[in-house]
């Protein structure tokens, strides 16, 4: 495991990640924070998009959920930071294993459109429930900063925990890629019923890939909405936030682990750029819009594909 | 000889369709059994029956003395029960010794990756596909994909390998390494349920053969025996007796 | 050689001294919906802004001791969503310079927004978020430049006390988080006031068909309507109450009614009443600044359409700065917010006074709210104060003609 | 009692809307197996439609329906040749992703060129009242022109040539071209007319309510809720379901507070995608759910 140059380009990219800003670039620090969610969602997704075939377009189910477990722990309950990451991955993990058994009966569209629908209902249900502030959302007081040494030093703790969590994704898509249940996993993607029938128990992998694709884009909503010091359900499960991550997917190149990481960069820097440009501030969305379909209709396979075709020694380095 | 497989008045029914009707029979340890019978006959039907890709309607399937009657496909095969497709079914993404590893990790004897890596390599070589092992399976002709089922099986090391028309489609120097191969699988103690219309394989593999027409079994007995039975003759070649009518 | 270019550089800055120091110049930063449901408040609240630092530079800059400052704004589009409030945030405070901070629009961004400018000791005036929870969190740097939401309604329930002290009132709004808090304290407040609550429903935003919700309304037999939420929703309760004939004496829906587009609405319109933060009618006589009537008619030249309340409440964010400027006759962030802290005026705008306890500082308690209705003037709808006395400009009708 | 009643009646007329704007979706998913996401977009276009044709000219509303029609026919061939052509055959995603590409277009053009202002088409129409309970002539309209289209709909699939043709398709693509059945084109006119009812329905929809740009993706939500319900692909199942949402609405506000609604709607599609992939009111052809 460890000879693959693989694991070492993941270890390089997070020690980047972890350098770069360097203690007082702020502002890159911001932007590499979103791009660090952006790759957990999108590596996590990979899991049942890139790997089983599955489409899970309402992802971001996770993300919300984790961000409301962890802002109700510390803002309601007053637990720490650490604890309340931890719970809430695990309960949001767990939770994802149960709607699985239910959803993961389903293929194709059917299943998109389940995970659309799981996603609207905890939306609707979390607006109202009261003991998570209903409609109004739950709003942080900045004391909860202070255990990690105030406000900028938190955003600094939070900055680097979020890198750990992008690294573990990384890791994560790695290892799985690597071992027995990955390849179960992607025997799934190419040809469910002809895995199934060489013995590879499809429904107990899809449950378990599905509550693994959760747990850490809970740990990361769970930091995102503390470092907003605010979470409402419209921020919280919000779509398009999951329909990014399969446009990054699609993008990087679904299957791969450098692929999603790679177009969550790329994605989130053409955004940041678009939207403080002004010549595109306010036709953006036009631009992503026609940048996306070209990439559908002519370079399906994403970066990583077109790069493998034009140079095949480079399946050998990358993953 | 312990029965390793046992059906008894196996039936399915689609509406009213009867695709199979009370069939039974069982295949003992190391023995090749043949089951050949006209198109629509059920043949396939009673494997996806057996293998749990349909349930059946009636009956019950019993394998080793353990009842796998509408058991999930993957807990068969787990079980040592491999079997290949009638349309080939290949994980056109992956190159051929990742299919066969899915085989052997998911098989009978459940391996890690690594052996499961190495009984890959030898059910491929097996088949002889040792020299296109990184090949992706959608670049393979028909013949390669055909052998590629039968390596996937093979890598399981099941107890029982149900094979479904892996002789058609190929040229006859294909049916003739096909053939060969198959005999030095059974040389390892290994049974074998085929289905296969070219006459003079099946009819040469099998130890014994079980005849089936519309869903319901017609004969069974040795290659010979079934060969001359008339019923049989009747099913495949029409009425006996029109023989000696005169025209 | 030196000493040739040394001199030089002094002659030419001596010619021309207000090139030379460069124009003193202070940055305000913001960021504002120009995409997503939130834009057309937002973009409302940025005119009026942009309308304040054009008539600042106009006048020369704002004088601090004795030097003049030129505005100059940097804005950026935060899509109506909290994702990048942060990240543009810190941008303008560390890539821009920015001295000074408006809000976003609405409480749930200025939340977000908060996190970044109390980090750095920023100065940030708020013109769109009315929810006082952000305030309440021990924030030293924020000011909350218009009405907090609980006094949203307060204004409408006194109102109705007084034309019908037994009213059955119905509350029908926006599941969000500036229509929940208004909700909750006009609540309160129609309880003390002796009305029954004849019913309380809350709605998804994305709800597009309200003839359900107005057939509880019927059934409840409620004869006064409060509640709302932000934009299309508002504009849909009115007409289809009007549609569906609900019978109602009293209506007043939140932000909606208050944009001229309202009026589009025709009979559905006529006699709906929205709380405002201001109205060009408004007859308040201001301690600087210009008066109600010269804001409106400015503000009419320079956009082409009547300035509603969005407008003014960004106007008066930057009126407010300029004011703490030149009290502290300084830009450092540390005197102009004491400044601020200290004021207590009235403007154009109306009354502003920041609270400053520890436990909410910033909130406004100073500034009152008006009621206006839509009423026919002259075959035209036009917008009238009806609440309360002394800003009136118009009789309240009530009830509501029978069409409702 | 009379409450109940009414509630009934106005869900029975607006879960019509519902219908037809599902109609749309579940066309262009029955014919090619294509979810289309602009579904929202084309309905928001057809509002606008109606309302400039309204303003510059004059016309009264129901007048603009015929050109929203065509105009949305003719919107949707070319939504089929920029996004879809390539994308037949090929995994539903690309599809998926394809016409949401379009969709963000279509989105940052209207937001650009309009912004998020209201719009709203004055129309009004005598209604009927039962007890002190009103029900607007325009919602009683929209649900009888919706039955008109549905009936149009019906008669064009199962009564003529092409309508066949497109059935044929429907069922199975490569057998229809086997038979000589021209499938692009088909595909072409069966994504037109898919549009044509989002883009129709938009205009109906347009003179019940006040809009904006964005007022098409709550609509689009609404109609994968009814689609499924109805069963993927089947455009009368997509009527019936959508009355049937009306009522359900109808029925529940009365009983509960009304933002409950909503959960349960999306319960309910969840279970009715695992327990019935056929939809509920799975009427007329019966297609494999999973494939």
């Amino acid at each position: 495991m460890l000879r693959r140059p693989f694991f070492w380009i993941i270890a390089v990219t997070i020690a980047l990640f972890a350098a770069a800003p360097h203690g007082s670039d702020v502002e890159l620090r911001e932007s590499l924070i979103l791009a660090a969610v952006y790759i957990t969602l999108a590596s996590n997704l990979n899991l049942m998009l890139g790997y089983a075939g599955y489409v899970n377009f309402g992802s971001i189910v996770f993300f919300g959920l984790g961000g409301y477990f962890c802002v109700y722990f510390m803002g309601s309950l007053g637990w720490g930071l650490a604890s309340s990451l931890v719970v809430s991955g695990v309960a949001v993990s767990a939770a994802a294993l149960v709607f699985g058994l239910g959803i993961l009966r389903l293929r194709g569209v059917h299943f998109a459109l389940a995970t659309i629908g799981v996603n609207e209902a905890v939306m609707a249900f979390v607006t109202n429930f009261e003991p998570w502030g209903g409609s109004t959302g739950i709003y942080l007081s900045p004391e909860l900063f202070q255990p990690l040494g105030g406000p900028a030093s938190a955003l600094w703790v939070i900055y680097y925990l979020l890198v750990a969590i992008m690294g573990a994704s990384l890791y994560l898509s790695y290892f799985i890629k690597r071992s027995k249940f990955g390849l179960g996993l992607l025997s799934i993607g190419q040809n469910e019923d002809a895995a199934a029938v060489l013995g590879v128990p499809a429904p107990r992998y899809k449950a378990l890939a599905y509550s693994a694709s959760a747990l850490l884009p809970a740990v990361a909503g769970g930091l995102y909405f503390f470092k907003g010091a605010f979470v409402q359900p419209a921020d919280a499960f919000d779509l398009t936030l999951s329909t990014e991550a399969i446009v990054i997917t699609m993008l990087g190149g679904q299957g791969t682990i450098v692929g999603p990481a790679l177009g969550a960069y790329l994605y989130e820097e053409l955004r940041g750029w678009l939207l403080t440009s002004e010549t595109f501030a306010n036709f953006q969305l036009v631009v992503a819009g026609v940048l996306l379909l070209l990439i559908v209709q002519f370079a399906p396979e994403g970066l990583m594909g077109f790069l493998y075709r034009r140079f095949p020694r480079l399946r050998r380095i990358l993953e | 000889m312990t029965a390793l497989l046992e059906v008894s008045e196996l039936s399915k029914r689609f509406g009213g369709l009867h695709a199979v009707e009370a069939l039974s029979f069982s295949v003992g340890e190391g023995e090749i059994l043949g089951l050949i019978g006209p198109n629509g006959a059920g043949k396939s039907t009673v494997f996806n029956l057996i293998n749990g890709v349909f349930a059946p309607s009636a009956g019950r399937v019993a394998f080793r003395g353990e009842d796998i009657t509408g058991a999930a496909p993957y807990r068969v095969a787990r079980l040592g029960l491999a079997r290949t497709h009638q349309i080939v079914q290949p994980f056109a993404g992956m190159s051929v010794l990742d299919n066969c590893t899915v085989g052997a990790c998911f098989g009978r004897e459940n391996l890690p990756l690594a052996k499961a890596r190495q009984a890959a390599r030898e059910a491929a070589a097996l088949v002889g596909l040792e020299k296109r092992l990184d090949a992706p399976a959608l670049e393979l002709t028909i013949a390669g994909k055909k052998r590629l089922e039968l390596a996937r099986a093979l890598a399981a090391r099941p107890a029982l390998l149900m094979l479904d028309e892996v002789l058609a489609g190929l040229n006859p120097t294909e049916v003739a390494q096909m053939v060969e191969t198959l005999r030095t699988i059974r040389g390892r103690g290994l049974s074998i349920l085929m289905i296969e219309h070219l006459m003079q394989a099946i009819m040469s593999l099998s130890d014994r053969i079980v005849v089936l027409t519309s869903g319901t079994k017609l004969s069974e007995g040795s290659p010979a025996q079934v060969a001359h039975d008339p019923a049989v003759i009747a099913a495949y070649l029409g009425d006996p007796e029109m023989v000696r009518r005169p025209p | 050689m030196g000493k040739f270019w040394l001199a030089a550089v002094i002659g030419f800055s001596l010619a021309f001294p207000g090139l030379a120091a460069a124009e003193d110049t202070i940055t305000i930063g913001m960021t504002v919906s120009q995409t997503g449901p939130l834009n057309v408040d937002s973009v409302a609240q940025l005119h009026g802004s942009e309308f304040w630092r054009d008539e600042v530079n106009a006048a020369g800059g704002i004088k601090a001791g004795n030097k003049r400052y030129k505005v100059r704004f940097v804005t950026y589009d935060d899509q109506s969503v909290g994702g990048r409030v942060q990240q543009l945030y810190t941008r303008l405070i560390v890539q821009d310079k920015a001295n000074f901070l408006f809000g976003p629009y609405s409480s749930g961004l200025t939340a977000t927004a908060a996190v970044i400018s109390e980090q750095y000791g920023k100065i940030m005036l708020v013109g769109g978020g009315a929810e006082p929870k952000t305030y309440q969190l021990g924030n030293q740097y924020l000011f909350q430049c218009i009405t907090q939401a609980d006094y949203y309604l307060a204004g409408a329930v006194q109102a109705l006390k007084e034309k019908n002290p037994h009213a059955r009132v119905a509350f029908v709004y926006s599941d969000d988080p500036f229509s929940k808090a208004v909700v909750a304290s006009a609540h309160k407040l129609a309880e003390q006031a002796g009305f029954t609550i004849a019913l309380q429903e809350s709605y998804a935003p994305s709800t597009t068909d309200f003839s359900p919700i107005i057939n509880k309304v019927i059934s409840s037999g409620a004869d006064a309507f409060l509640g709302g939420g932000h934009y299309p929703d508002g504009a849909t309760l009115a007409r289809q109450l009007h549609e569906q004939k609900a019978g109602l004496k009293y209506i007043a829906i939140l932000v909606a009614p208050d944009s001229p587009k309202f009026a589009s609405l025709g009979d559905a319109a006529l006699g709906v009443m929205v709380p405002s933060q201001w109205e060009p009618q408004v007859k308040y006589k201001p301690d600087f600044g210009p008066t109600p009537e010269q804001f409106a008619k400015a503000a009419y030249a320079k956009t082409k359409v009547e300035a509603d309340y969005h407008t003014a409440s960004g106007y008066i964010t930057g009126l407010l700065l300029q004011h703490a400027i030149e009290q502290a006759g300084s830009i450092d962030p540390a005197k102009v917010k004491a400044a601020l802290d200290k004021i207590d005026v009235t403007t154009f705008f109306g009354k502003d006074k920041f609270a400053n306890g520890p436990k909410d500082h910033g909130l406004q308690v100073g500034h009152e709210m008006v009621l206006a209705q839509w009423q026919m003037k002259g075959g035209k709808l036009e917008k009238e104060i009806v609440w309360p006395e002394a800003a009136r400009t118009a009789q309240m009708l009530y009830p509501l003609p029978e069409a409702h | 009692m009379l409450g109940i009643l009414a509630s009934l009646l106005d869900g029975l007329l607006v879960g019509a809307v519902y219908g037809l704007a599902a109609m749309g979706i579940t066309f262009i998913w029955g014919v090619m197996d294509v979810v289309n996401l602009t579904h929202g977009a084309m309905i928001v276009a057809g509002m606008f439609g109606v309302y400039l044709l309204v303003s510059a000219m004059g016309i009264p509303a129901y007048a603009a329906l015929l050109p929203v029609l065509l105009a949305g026919f003719f919107a949707g061939v070319a939504l089929y040749w920029i996004a879809i052509h390539r994308m037949i055959g090929r995994p539903p995603l690309m599809s998926l992703l394809a016409t949401f590409a379009v969709n963000l277009v279509l989105i940052g053009l209207g937001t650009a060129t309009w912004g998020t202002v209201l719009f709203n088409v004055s129309v009004s129409l005598p209604g009927f009242s039962l007890g002190r309970y009103t029900f607007p002539g325009t919602h009683i309209m929209a649900a009888v022109l919706t039955a008109v289209i549905a009936g149009v709909l019906y008669l064009f699939l199962y009564r003529t040539r092409a309508g066949k043709a497109v059935r044929a398709v429907a069922a199975n693509r490569e057998a229809a071209e086997l038979v000589g059945i021209p499938t692009t084109r088909i595909l072409a006119l069966s994504c037109g007319l898919g549009v044509a009812l989002a883009g129709v329905s938009g205009a109906l929809i347009s003179t019940l309510f006040p809009f904006t740009v964005l007022s098409g993706d709550a609509y689009q939500l609404k109609s994968f809720v009814v689609t499924v319900l109805g069963g993927m692909g089947n455009p009368t199942g997509a009527l019936v379901a959508g009355i049937a949402l009306g009522l359900f609405e109808g029925l529940a506000t009365p009983f509960m507070p009304v933002s409950w609604t909503l959960v349960i709607e999306f319960v309910l599609f969840v279970l009715v995608l695992i327990a019935f992939p056929g939809g509920l009111i799975s009427i007329g052809r019966r297609r494999p759910a999973v494939r």
